[in-house]
């Protein structure tokens, strides 16, 4: 019975945000209704998804087939723990993004705001079938669709600027999927006869060698979405968009989809045993490690503010690809995790960096001088987001890293150890100017009355993900219990 | 009654329509008893698939006559779905024509131009139905003169001598095609297909039979423009009338590429292949074809060019999957045969839209578009992202077999180059996308001889509603792949029983 | 000597083909051209013929007491051809004339110039 | 070309004599195709020569009387409509598509029938077609002629 | 051996022809050229046993291929025009001649294993052309064999020539249907050479 209804949930979950799409095509001319629809539409998301709660911490892993296109090859959805923490993410978030988005869109008089919530819906719903899809064919295409909704969004100004960037952004993450995700997928697909995520894997004994290690280089690049050096160059690109959809999605939906799938594929196509059992995964470990190190080197000498945080976005990304290749069931505990807290963290960063923009009009670091104290709200989430993004308690980033180095030192990496100390270092040196800059600077030109707070939308909203990123680490249990069975240890 | 002389009427309808339309007054009822008798062609084609999709064989004897005496129309699931791709674009293409035509050609052409297509509809089914090989020289030729004329009826003056271009290139491929037929009636005294692939394997080592090979090949190659023997295709249909190239675009070079698949595989006989030597040059030309003909498509200025560029390009895939020569590739070619006729004809009828509103096929003209033409443009994008082979459409389905069939085959350089063939895709689809989908700045729009398409309304029903039948039908195979790969699979079971 | 007792024909035969070729893609002359095409084709048409050509065979047309006829069915398949063939030239030369209207040329180079200088 | 033997008597005279020999010959090809050389293609070819030759002794538009361009089209169509039709009518006596034998009482009277009427239809549609093509050509010249 | 000769003389007058058709630039002498050309093979059919074919090429080729090509001569150079050359062409004859000759040395490899001229045994006059001799007469009662192939065995392969005829007549009244058009289909009215 309850199965039954959380596989309509499932449906429900992906249907939900396409349908608002539709509504929104009517509601043009309309835009208090559109935004609100909008809003229900994410609120009731977040209550759907939330809803398969209970069914997954039961263990239970509800599935459902749609429609079989070939033999073996069908579009399937599985409600795993891994997934259902990345749904809750997404969910949680799309609402509070939703609420900045109409402050933002407002703020600023952004032109075309009716195909802005249009696309926004439909990458959310595409973020919603990779979290839930059940096999690599069904993931693959809503990763693709993500990639395609997204662009009208990217390239939202119009400007050529945004052309160029949207050729970017389109040119890397096709071309990687298509040139080597979708090859991996079809050479899986040749020598197992199956896509489907199982625990432990399906390619144990299928591959070995060279060819593992070829195949493994064609997941980790074809997954261009998890920006692994020397294809992290599309999420700088993507910045030119409003600061909503870099908000949620390439610091959230987008980008951890990336991680997210790379995850899955090492746990469950790959498994962490066949990896374990030979040394054809170590090079990605150093990669990650390096993208972590000069990912930061760059952030530190951005002075605009937007581009600084997405160079941390690609370091933080690399952590979790890091975290899961120590290949210790701990340091995965830590990559689910830290896909949550630095979801929270960044989004609260970049809340803050529009929310300075919107008031102020202000895009770099070094124009922030004592701006703290004409936005406290504001400044205070952002301290309270640069925190995690150090790894400091009390805030969520600190659980992440916690359960990082605990998996390096059980596996002793004492590569991965030095680099998660070196970049926490590095972290802290690119935020702490900002917050220092924002507090204790005074400014030659602003004085209290040249801006004070942006909206309340804005205002409230960043304020809401500051407290998530602060609750996730005081009250760790669920999302730790999903990490935790995804598996199956328990320390 | 109908039921047993199921295959022959699908060619005789228009047969019988032809003559008929071409002494009818002005007005719409010349289209209107094509339209009729196309879609009545695509009902007989439906039912015909049907009774051959359990893999069996319908054998028609013309005249009564028993094969090899007479001549034989020998319909498996490969005739079918042929059959059924051409009759299907026909029954969409002409709803279309209406208004195109109405636009394009003179008024007092009009009859005379609906019996030239239904000639063309005879003779592109006539040859994916007839069972001997000389019948199909016939139709043919049936096809490919009613087709001059189509593309010389162009409104710009190079149509005229694109017509002749292909006129000749193409003659030469059919006096090429009997040649080598002519060798192999030498050798076997047959004519019937059935009956000459029961007669070669005994005669393989003979020289003759090696030179027909070779010359019903480049006959053919020439007829389906594979490079390097392309040259009449990109003139022809940037030149032809929109309907024209929608149709022929969809469908003829199809035939052509089922016939290659018809003479190597049922006539020579897969093992005949086998102990040829040719087949590395014969995927080497298809590999440069694909990279060269997309990279020339990149760097079109002309949306109709560049579409048939790539159309070049994709036939080189098809190729790939005969030249691959095993069960999981032909079934891939078939496929993309299928897919790429949905994808293309899609994909002019769109620009044809373009072109019926602003009355040039430039890129340039076509700036910020896709904001007065909605549909129009969302169709351009969903069958561009079939066309790159995007999954949830059908041309994903086509590069998943073709890619798979090539793993399968250990050819990693082919693997390669599909895919670098789908990403050069991206970018030239991309740059129709762009064009439409973005506003033109000012200094861009001065360049463009300062055409601002401001008030330009969306293409009338009659032209949007075949074009998103064939872009649902892309979506739709996207997914259901019952009717595409297992009827080929049925195809390729009669086919190709011996590979592997 | 049997040898090219047995095969001269078809090599002279295969000469003239040549010729007829080699004027249809060599010369720039439209009509030309299409001379060249029909020498083409009818040199395909004696092929044909020489095939069914059967040493002191009769007109195939049934008679009593003459028991070795050439093979009609040659025939047969050429007098379609030549059907075809005279057709494709029909066709052709209209559209000569339709580009001599449109281009004032008849001549390869004179008409690609042209399009080029557009 | 199509003016220049115009008012020539000679020419005119010889062939008031020659074309209806002419037409008498090509009647003997079409129907005698069974026995000896010939048959529909060959006498539509030589009717129509026929024709041309009346054009281009008594000028186009004199031609043109006496088989109007309208009928030309009509007579092209019909041709093909006899021979395919005739097929169609074998169809609907229960045989396949060109199966003559139905046509009649017997096998071989039925075989006459049936290729007597589609030598017809070629020998229609092949006449009618050469002349289209000839007036089509010859008309061309005109305007130029006329400048 | 007689018919050898003649067929030897006929076949190399013909080679010569085509190859002075070649070289010829006067268009006039070629159209002439060409019509002896195929009243020529018409004779060769003839010494050949092919006597339908013979009377088609010759009412063809010798009549209406060349009065249609002379017509067009008349149309696309005017009277006044007194050269009806060609142009020499300015490209090199290699590839043509490349292509050619691979090709022709391709088709006499081929006919190396082809039946000897003239042979009866050959698989052509066996297997399908035997039982049209035989049973031609008895099952159509008409005793020219080709007629009764052409009109019966293979009468769908005639219905579709008919339909190419048709096909080129409807082609050609859409191509030079009545007079010229009012205005010539240029995209330029400045480049067009009046005749």
């Amino acid at each position: 019975m309850i199965s039954l209804a959380s596989e309509q949930l499932i449906i429900l979950a992906i249907l939900l945000p396409l349908i608002a799409s539709v509504l929104i095509v009517f509601f043009d001319k309309k835009p208090n209704l559109r935004d609100g629809l909008s809003l229900i539409t994410s609120l009731a998301l977040l209550a759907t998804v939330l809803s398969l709660l209970p069914a997954i911490l039961d263990g239970e892993q509800p599935s459902i087939t749609l429609l079989e296109m070939a033999p073996g090859l069908a579009i399937t959805f599985v409600l795993e723990p891994l997934g259902m923490l990345f749904a809750c993410v997404a969910a949680l978030l799309w609402p509070v993004n939703t609420l900045y988005s109409i402050g933002y869109m407002r703020g600023n008089k952004e032109q075309h705001q009716t195909r802005f919530y249009i696309c926004f819906a439909i990458a959310l719903s595409c973020t919603m079938g990779i979290a839930l899809a059940g096999n690599l064919l069904t993931l693959f295409i809503f990763y693709e669709l993500l990639t395609l909704s997204t662009y009208p969004l990217v390239t939202h100004k119009g400007t050529d600027e945004a052309k160029k960037a949207g050729r970017v952004y389109l040119g890397i993450l096709l071309s990687t999927s298509i040139g080597f995700f979708l090859l991996a997928i079809l050479w899986t697909w040749h020598l197992t006869g199956t896509l489907d995520f199982k625990a432990g894997g399906i390619l144990s004994g299928k591959v070995a060698g060279p060819e593992l290690i070829i195949l493994l280089f064609l997941y980790v690049y074809g997954i261009g979405k998890a920006a692994l050096m020397p294809m992290h160059r599309w999420l700088p690109a993507a910045m030119v968009a409003p600061t909503p959809v870099s908000a949620l999605l390439h610091a959230v939906a987008v980008v951890k989809a990336g991680v997210f799938t790379v995850v899955k594929v090492v746990v469950y196509i790959f498994g962490l045993d066949l990896l374990k059992s030979t040394s054809a995964a170590d090079w990605v470990l150093w990669l990650a490690g390096l993208t972590i190190l000069i990912a930061s080197m760059i952030a530190l000498q951005q002075d605009n503010l937007k581009r600084r945080l997405a160079y941390s976005t690609i370091s933080q990304l690399s952590y979790v690809i890091l975290a899961v290749f120590i290949l210790a069931p701990l340091s995965t505990v830590a990559a689910a995790l830290h896909i949550a807290a630095h979801a929270f963290g960044k989004i609260t960063l970049f809340f803050a960096a529009g929310s300075i923009y919107t008031a102020a009009h202000k895009t770099n670091i070094s124009q922030l001088n004592g701006i703290g104290y004409r936005m406290p709200w504001t400044m205070t989430a952002f301290s309270i987001g640069a925190i995690s993004m150090i790894g400091l308690p009390p805030t969520a980033g600190f659980l992440s890293k916690w359960y990082m180095l605990q998996g390096a030192f059980q596996q002793e990496q004492v590569f991965a150890i030095l680099i998660i100390i070196a970049s926490t270092l590095l972290n802290a040196a690119y935020f702490i100017p900002v917050i220092y800059a924002a507090w204790f600077k005074q400014s030659e030109q602003d004085n209290e009355k040249s801006h004070g707070e942006a909206p309340w939308p804005i205002v409230m909203a960043l304020m809401i993900t500051a407290l998530l990123t602060l609750s996730l680490f005081f009250f760790p249990d669920v999302p730790l219990q999903l990490a935790m069975s995804l598996t199956g240890v328990h320390p | 009654m109908i039921e047993s002389h199921l295959s022959l009427l699908i060619v005789v309808l228009p047969l019988l329509a032809a003559p008929v339309i071409a002494v009818l007054p002005r007005g719409h009822l010349p289209w209107a008893i094509s339209t009729l008798v196309s879609w009545s062609v695509f009902y007989l084609a439906v039912w015909q698939l049907m009774n051959v999709s359990a893999g069996n064989v319908i054998s028609y004897e013309l005249g009564g006559w028993a094969p090899p005496w007479g001549i034989e129309y020998r319909i498996d699931a490969a005739n079918a779905l042929v059959a059924l791709i051409v009759s299907g674009i026909a029954a969409l293409t002409l709803p279309y024509a209406l208004k195109s035509v109405i636009k394009e050609i003179p008024q007092k052409q009009h009859a005379l131009f609906y019996a030239a297509f239904m000639l063309c509809l005879t003779g592109l089914l006539g040859i994916a139905q007839t069972g001997d090989i000389f019948n199909l020289f016939v139709f043919l030729e049936i096809s490919s003169l009613s087709s001059y004329a189509l593309i010389s009826l162009g409104k710009k003056r190079q149509a005229l001598t694109a017509a002749y271009q292909y006129l000749i290139m193409g003659t030469i491929g059919a006096t090429f095609f009997i040649i080598g037929v002519g060798l192999l009636y030498a050798m076997t005294g047959t004519l019937n297909m059935a009956d000459l692939s029961q007669r070669l394997p005994e005669l393989y080592d003979h020289r003759t039979i090696h030179t027909a090979f070779a010359f019903i090949m480049v006959g053919f190659a020439l007829k389906l423009a594979l490079f390097p023997l392309h040259l009449w295709l990109p003139n022809a249909y940037t030149y032809a009338p929109t309907v024209v190239t929608i149709f022929l675009a969809a469908t003829s070079t199809k035939v052509a590429v089922y016939v290659m698949l018809r003479m190597v595989f049922t006539v020579f006989g897969f093992s005949f292949i086998e102990n040829t030597p040719t087949d590395e040059l014969f995927l080497l030309l298809c590999v440069t074809g694909i990279l060269m003909m997309s990279f020339y498509a990149i760097y079109q200025k002309d949306s109709k060019r560049l579409l048939a560029y790539s159309s070049v390009a994709q036939i080189g895939y098809m190729m790939l999957g005969i030249g691959l020569g095993s069960m999981l590739s032909v079934t891939a070619t078939l496929v993309h045969l299928f897919n790429h006729a949905l994808i293309k004809g899609a994909l002019f009828m769109a620009v044809g839209a373009l072109i019926y509103r602003i009355g040039s096929s430039r890129l340039e003209h076509f700036s910020g578009l896709g904001k007065q033409m909605p549909w129009t443009f969302a169709a351009i994008v969903v069958a561009g992202l079939s066309l790159i082979g995007v999954p949830g459409t059908a041309g994903f389905i086509s590069k998943w077999y073709l890619v798979l069939a090539a793993i399968e085959k250990q050819q990693w350089l082919i693997v390669a180059v599909i895919l670098i063939g789908s990403l050069l895709a991206v970018i030239y689809v991309w740059k129709i996308i762009e064009v439409l989908y973005f506003q033109a700045s000012d200094e861009t729009s001065q360049i463009t001889s300062g055409q601002k398409n401001i008030n330009v309304k969306e293409a009338p029903l009659m032209l949007l509603i075949p074009m998103w039948g064939l872009v649902f039908a892309n979506v739709y195979f996207g997914f259901n792949t019952e009717l595409t790969v297992g009827t080929a699979d049925q195809a390729v079971k009669l086919l190709v029983p011996d590979a592997n | 000597m049997d040898m090219i007792l047995g095969h001269y024909n078809y090599w002279l035969v295969i000469i003239i083909m040549m010729a007829g070729f080699y004027t249809v893609i060599s010369r720039g002359n439209l009509i030309k051209k299409i001379v060249g095409l029909n020498i083409f084709q009818v040199s395909v048409f004696l092929l044909y013929i020489s095939i069914g050509n059967v040493k002191d065979g009769a007109v195939p047309i049934i008679e009593k007491g003459v028991t070795l006829y050439s093979n009609p069915l040659p025939h047969v398949l050429i007098l379609t051809a030549i059907v075809v063939g005279v057709a494709t030239t029909a066709l052709g030369l209209a559209l000569v004339v339709r580009i001599k209207e449109a281009y004032g040329s008849i001549e390869e180079d004179d008409i690609h110039n042209q399009d080029q200088s557009l | 070309m199509v003016t220049s033997v115009k008012h020539n008597l000679i020419l005119r005279v010889v062939s008031k004599f020659l074309i209806p020999l002419i037409f008498l010959f090509a009647l003997y090809v079409q129907f005698h195709g069974d026995f000896g050389p010939g048959g529909g293609f060959q006498a539509g070819v030589i009717f129509s020569a026929a024709i041309i030759l009346y054009a281009l002794v008594f000028g186009i538009d004199s031609a043109k009387q006496v088989i109007p361009p309208y009928v030309l089209r009509l007579l092209a169509s019909l041709g093909v409509l006899i021979y395919a039709s005739t097929g169609v009518a074998t169809l609907l006596l229960g045989g396949n598509y060109l199966e003559y034998g139905v046509l009649a009482s017997s096998q071989v009277a039925g075989q006459h029938l049936g290729i007597l009427l589609i030598e017809l239809g070629v020998g229609i549609t092949v006449m009618s077609v050469m002349l289209i093509m000839f007036f089509a050509f010859a008309e061309r010249g005109r305007p130029e002629m006329d400048s | 051996m007689i018919d050898n000769i003649v067929d030897i003389t006929l076949l190399s007058l013909l080679a010569i022809q085509a190859i002075a058709i070649i070289r010829m630039r006067s268009l006039f002498a070629v159209i002439m050229l060409f019509s002896g050309f195929s009243l020529l093979s018409a004779g060769l059919f003839v010494v050949m046993d092919a006597a339908d074919v013979a009377f088609t090429e010759a009412a063809v080729g010798a009549g209406i291929s060349t009065v249609l090509m002379l017509a067009t001569l008349a149309l696309t150079y005017a009277p006044t025009e007194i050269d009806k050359k060609e142009k020499r062409s300015t490209h090199k004859p290699w590839l043509p001649l490349a292509v050619v000759v691979i090709t022709g040395a391709l088709l006499i490899y081929g006919t190396w294993d082809i039946p000897a001229f003239g042979n009866p045994d050959a698989p052509a006059q066996q297997h399908v052309t035997s039982y049209y001799l035989e049973k031609s007469l008895p099952e159509t009662g008409v005793p020219n064999v080709v007629t009764a192939v052409l009109a019966s065995y293979r009468g769908f392969d005639t219905l579709g020539e008919v339909a190419v005829i048709f096909t080129a007549g409807i082609a050609v009244l859409l191509l030079i249907g009545g007079r010229r058009r009012e205005k010539p289909r240029l995209e330029k009215n400045g480049d067009k050479r009046e005749a």
